[in-house]
């Protein structure tokens, strides 16, 4: 249990008679990407919400670094350490890309209830945003609403937000999609290296990218996880040639 | 912007030559509400002043509206006394506008007449040498209702009025003269038109009467609904509630009810039979109690310009003292403390034709004055 | 934004001007008039904060704006007669003096934003817009039926509270304390929005989910913007009360809250200057239309209507936009 | 304090949450279906009641003047829909707000203009005024009765038309989803008019029947208004349940409240404060009982959340 960061038990959660997680279980090693793949619709967003709290599950239980989180809300998930992306680009239009990062980097630095102090002045601040836009390659476009950067830099944005708040866990809802070649080599090189910070759990439909990067598999249907293993293992599993049906894999 | 330049200096120079220094001269600024609620009263009393003061080349007056708000009401004060340079101030109708403008507007040195409203802070402690009261203090209606219960030989009445502080006065003042029980006092929602649940309690309570002090469309569903419950009690009202703006609304419903007023359209004198006639004549209705209220205010004014000059103001506001006018009232003169002396008159609702009406059956209280006279130290 | 600033200098000169105009003329009514505009501005400043910069849609800021005026009334009524304001748990005397009236007003209209805030920010939507007014109509209900100051009739205090060194009775004094106060307001909005607070709230209101997703308190955010919101719009109430030398319920009547909103919404959401534009703008349409017309509320309703469906950001968004094409 | 005098005022407090459904049902299909916050619709109330004295007056029959109120509203509101609120569906709530508090101002004076300052005269037909006797000794107005069932009628009326017609199917459908409708092939913006209209012409139809016993008078739709807001809230916006259930319990609680409110009171204090003190409070009450409800359900009781 130890080497485990993040460790979900016996997840549910159903609208009526319609179960989209049922007793979903699954664990987040130190220093891995685990992937989570399945068709549409099968409640892959929806766990990520249920991990960040956004959507309350009915029973289960949630522990994040040996402290059982199940009771707390998605702000407090988020203050303790659990980062995520969102399918659909989701930030903040008319800030620019900068203030973004800068956003994103304040409740850590504890600066949100700073009430007159300014935010241009902050050096600290402004360095640490511009690293992140580095890191994601967006410098010269850190000026640049958010609203007006294209597709492929929104999603590239999507994982500075996430990444400026180091937290324990990343959660990054197919933060590929949309992305050109050179972006998606861009994210690969990048989760390969901070994943030995915070371990990610990562949805993607880009099966290259899930096999180039996973170390581990799971593979959700129904709202059931089905399968987890190694890339191997996934490759030659029976059962998910079923789920995937038609599907290369 | 260059528009707006102009406009300001144009604006400017109007307001400075319109300062004319003649002593015969009296600009009067009237405050009054002409829009929202409640309307109908201020252009009632807008009407019968202009028709007072109609070709006097001495008197100009500057109407505004207040909106039936207090505050507007103020800075519209402010601005007459301030920009207008106005000697009199007249018009507002509503309690709670008059205590908000009169105490500041006398004691800058500027005349009030008020056509409408009596508060009794303004009658008693707050009464002021340059407030003049020529319609009524708030109280007198409602003391004239008990003073005719008694006289009709009520003796359990049920009272109700809305819970605010003109509906507190009424319930007083009818207590103060009325010498019967009270088999129920109700405060309702003020701006509430719905009665079914009061109309309840006043079936269950065994009355043999019911005043009630409701002004405006609150008066108007009162009556109506109280009509449509086939409880036969007599009906006893200060006449706010039956004026001839109100009637045509309430319609049969009012037939026979018995109301207060110091002013009725069939007073047998000269004054009032020229003014009915000529107000008919002017704009094509019949006045009201309000209209009547704003004609005597004129008249008051012009009597006392043939007396004194505004300008000397211990002079004139002894002329205004004097009331040497012939009102439409007949008997009219006033207290120590500026308000009016005169009988208040008991009234019923009939029909002349198809038009519903007010007649004269009785004088209420003779030659009545207020309760707070002593209180007023001038 | 560069416009803009060109723009409030602008509207810097002419709140200096219009006095001077009215000093040299002896016009001591445009004084009158240019206070009302800066202390109406002020409440729009409030909500601008809330409205236009957090996204916080209040329909209920006349119950700042009445308690402000209230709470001023209250004081120096009972310095005028000379009562105790209450004697337990100690005993309180009223003030007329602005400086000691000042700091309760802001302690008062903070309490109730905070109270009102901690109840109403648990909605959203709609539901915030009418629990909001909810909260406003009870409080106006509440001083329509309350007896012992005055009720439905209102509250007069004949003078106007008073301030050291000045006399506050003299239309230019009084005009430069509340301008003092409305420069105090766009002072303290610029510095919040300038903040990491105000980049907190401001991003909430074009994305909150994703400001929760970053680790970030909204609702202890929302509730505080609102109770500084609520705070300054409930100092323009205590100014108005003085400016009127009295308070009535119609300070706390929804029809403030709207006409609040006209000013936020007519001027420019989220401009620092918008308020007062959108003040200013309302109330000569009001004086100008008035002296035409006794329907002028019909005209007044139109020319609104054609501002919000064909001039979204305001009169400062329609110069801002002019300016910016022909560059 | 009799039982008999409690069934009563409970039966005036029914009177008049089915009075206030007539307004909250319209306001609230609007906002499920068009998702606009409508301040204007106390105008609909006002321009039906004055549209019912027009016609009361012109042909002295209350029937045709309750169909002209039908009628009046429902053209007003066709032709307020068309000219003004169709630009506002795709806009945020505040310029809703906003634009319809204009609208309110510019409807008001236009009626004054019109109509004048004065209260204009409906009253109810002779077949309806008077008493009748129900369950033994309560007396109760024929009138109200009427009113009652009227309200149930239409909710029942309501009931059908949106569970079994072809309407209703596309209105159900508007509000679960706005871009099925649209899938579905139904011309919208005709659809969104149609809805406005009968939103209009409900609101209307309970403004001639109220203006019949209180007045009719510009303005007379605010104060409804507002309380028509704190029903749908109460009930949860966008759900025509939550707004009969929404009705009944702010008029049975309004009712009962300020009858009750003083009486109660005088067990503990003297009773010209407990008149005043009561009064005060009563009039607060239904707002605070809209403020319970948003503070323990969010969305109202049966709203979506």
């Amino acid at each position: 249990m130890k080497n485990k960061i993040l460790n979900i038990k016996n997840l549910s959660k159903s609208y009526g008679a319609f179960k989209v997680t049922d007793e979903i279980a699954i664990d987040l090693n130190f220093d891995e990407i685990h992937a989570l793949i399945g068709p549409n619709g099968a409640g892959k967003s929806t766990l990520i919400k249920q991990i960040v709290g956004s959507v309350k599950h009915d029973i289960g239980s949630i522990v994040l670094d040996q402290e059982d989180i199940t009771d707390l809300n998605d702000v407090e998930r988020a203050k303790i350490g659990i980062s995520r992306t969102f399918q659909v680009s989701s930030i903040i239009p008319k800030f620019s890309a900068l203030d973004n990062i800068i956003l994103s980097l304040l409740d850590k630095s504890k600066e949100t209830f700073q009430l007159f102090k300014s935010i241009r002045k902050n050096k600290e601040l402004d360095a640490k945003a511009k690293k992140i836009l580095r890191e994601i390659e967006l410098s010269d476009k850190s000026n640049i609403l958010a609203s007006e950067l294209s597709h492929g830099d929104r999603r590239k944005l999507e994982v500075g937000l996430a990444l400026a708040m180091d937290p324990k866990v990343f959660l990054f809802d197919e933060p590929m999609a949309g992305l050109d070649e050179s972006g998606t080599k861009m994210m690969i090189n990048l989760f390969k290296k901070i994943k030995t910070n915070s371990p990610i759990l990562l949805i993607e439909h880009d099966m290259d990218a899930v096999f180039a990067l996973a170390d581990r598999v799971s593979v959700i249907n129904y709202g059931k996880i089905v399968a987890t293993g190694t890339v191997d293992q996934i490759r030659s599993n029976v059962l998910v040639r079923d789920v995937y049906l038609g599907y290369e894999i | 912007m260059r528009k707006f330049t102009t406009t300001l200096g144009a604006l400017l120079v109007m307001a400075a030559s319109s300062t004319l220094a003649d002593g015969h001269k009296v600009k009067v600024g009237m405050i009054t509400t002409l829009s929202g609620g409640g309307s109908g009263l201020g252009i009632d009393v807008r009407d019968g002043f202009m028709l007072a003061v109609k070709g006097n080349k001495n008197i100009s007056v500057i109407t505004k509206d207040d909106q039936r708000k207090p505050d507007i009401a103020v800075q519209l004060a402010d601005k007459m006394i301030q920009s207008d340079k106005v000697d009199v101030l007249t018009g507002i109708i509503w309690s709670n506008l008059a205590m908000a403008v009169v105490p500041a507007t006398v004691n800058q040195g500027k005349f009030y007449l008020s056509p409408n409203a009596g508060p009794s802070k303004l009658a008693g402690k707050g009464c002021h040498k340059n407030y003049f009261n020529v319609a009524w203090q708030n109280d007198n209606l409602h003391e004239a209702a008990g003073g005719y219960a008694n006289s009709a030989g009520f003796k359990n009445s049920f009272i109700l009025a809305p819970n605010y502080p003109a509906g507190k006065d009424a319930l007083t003042g009818y207590k103060r003269f009325f010498k019967g029980k009270l088999a129920g006092e109700i405060y309702t929602k003020l701006g509430q038109k719905d009665y079914a649940a009061e109309i309840a309690q006043i079936r269950a309570s065994g009355a043999d009467s019911v005043f009630f002090f409701l002004p405006g469309g609150m008066g108007i569903g009162f009556m109506k609904q109280f009509s449509q419950s086939g409880i036969k009690l007599p009906i006893v009202g200060p006449a706010f509630s039956f004026d001839q703006g109100i009637l045509k609304a309430v319609g049969d419903a009012a037939l026979g009810v018995k109301n207060t007023s110091q002013w009725s359209k069939d007073i047998d004198n000269a004054a009032n039979k020229k003014f009915v006639s000529d107000f008919k004549s002017e704009y094509g209705r019949l006045p009201s109690l309000y209209a009547s209220q704003g004609y005597d205010t004129g008249k008051l004014l012009i009597s006392a310009m043939s007396k004194a000059k505004i300008k000397d103001m211990d002079k004139f506001r002894d002329a205004l003292r004097k009331a040497d006018f012939s009102s439409t009232r007949g008997k009219f003169s006033f207290d120590t403390n500026h308000h009016p002396i005169q009988d208040i008159y008991v009234r019923e609702v009939i029909k002349e034709g198809k038009t519903l009406t007010n007649k004269i059956v009785s004088v209420g209280l003779k030659d009545h004055s207020n309760a707070y006279v002593s209180d007023c130290k001038m | 934004m560069i416009i803009e600033k060109f723009f409030n200098k602008w509207i810097m000169f002419f709140l200096i001007l219009i006095p001077t105009f009215g000093v040299i003329f002896d016009e001591p009514y445009f004084i009158t008039l240019a206070t009302k505009v800066v202390i109406l501005g002020i409440a729009g400043v409030g909500l601008n904060l809330a409205l236009g910069y957090c996204g916080l849609i209040s329909l209920g800021h006349a119950a700042f704006f009445g308690i402000g005026g209230y709470i001023t009334g209250i004081l120096s009524f009972h310095a005028l007669n000379d009562e105790v304001l209450f004697s337990w748990p100690l005993v309180v005397f009223g003030s007329s003096e602005m400086l000691i009236i000042w700091p309760i007003v802001i302690l008062v209209s903070a309490l109730f934003s905070f109270i009102i805030g901690l109840l109403s920010l648990r909605t959203s939507g709609v539901y915030f817009i009418m629990i909001t007014l909810a909260f406003a109509q009870m409080l106006y209900f509440f001083s329509i039926s309350w007896p012992n100051y005055g009720g439905e009739d209102g509250l007069s205090i004949y003078m106007r509270n008073s301030f050291p060194m000045l006399n506050t009775m003299d239309p230019l004094s009084f005009y430069i304390i509340s301008l003092f106060w409305f420069l105090f307001s766009i002072f303290i909005s610029l510095r919040l929005i300038n903040s990491p607070f105000g980049m907190s709230f401001q991003a909430i209101k074009q994305n909150e989910e994703r400001v929760k997703s970053v680790g970030i308190e909204t609702f202890k955010v929302k509730l505080l913007v609102f109770v500084i919101s609520g705070t300054i719009t409930g100092l323009a109430g205590s100014l108005y009360t003085d400016l009127n030398r009295f308070v009535s319920p119609t300070v706390l009547d929804w029809h403030t809250s709207g006409e609040i909103m006209v000013f936020v919404i007519l001027g420019g959401m989220a401009r620092l200057y918008g308020p007062l534009v959108g003040a200013a703008f309302f109330i000569a349409l009001e004086q100008t239309l008035g002296s035409y017309t006794e329907n002028w509320q019909f005209w007044l309703g139109l020319i609104l209507i054609l501002v919000i469906l064909y001039a979204r950001s305001g009169i400062l968004g329609l110069f801002d936009k002019k300016l910016r094409h022909e560059k | 304090m009799t039982l008999i005098l409690f069934f009563e005022q409970l039966l005036n407090g029914i009177q008049f949450g089915t009075m206030l459904f007539l307004m909250s049902a319209g306001l609230t299909l609007i906002f499920g279906v068009m998702g606009l916050i409508n301040l204007a619709h106390g105008s609909f109330y006002m321009i039906g009641a004055f549209s019912a004295a027009l016609i009361a007056a012109l042909t002295e029959s209350f029937w045709l003047a309750l169909l002209a109120s039908l009628a009046g509203a429902a053209i007003a509101g066709v032709l307020i829909e068309i000219i003004i609120i169709r630009r506002l569906y795709r806009r945020d709530h505040l310029d809703q707000v906003l634009a319809t508090f204009a609208l309110i101002l510019l409807l008001s004076e236009g009626v004054r203009w019109c109509f004048g300052a004065f209260p204009l005269y409906l009253n109810i037909p002779n077949v309806l005024n008077g008493t009748v006797p129900i369950f033994d000794n309560i007396i109760y107005s024929k009138y109200r009765l009427f009113i009652i069932f009227m309200g149930f009628l239409i909710a029942l009326g309501l009931y059908i038309l949106i569970t079994k017609t072809r309407l209703g199917i596309r209105i159900r459908a508007g509000q679960n989803d706005r871009q099925m409708i649209s899938a579905l092939g139904v011309d919208i913006s005709k659809l969104y008019t149609i809805v406005f209209a009968i939103g209009a012409s409900l609101a209307g139809l309970a403004g001639a029947m109220i203006g019949a016993i209180q007045s009719v008078e510009v303005g007379m739709g605010e104060p409804i208004l507002i309380l028509a807001f704190v029903v749908i809230v109460i009930g949860g916006i966008g759900s025509i349940k939550g707004a009969l259930v929404g009705s009944i319990l702010v008029g049975v609680t309004d009712t009962i409240g300020r009858i009750f409110l003083p009486e109660l009171l005088k067990v503990f204090m003297e009773p010209s404060n407990a008149t005043s003190v009561g009064s005060s409070i009563g009039s607060m009450l239904i707002y605070i009982l809209m403020a319970l409800i948003l503070i323990i359900k969010p969305s109202g009781l049966f709203g979506k959340s």
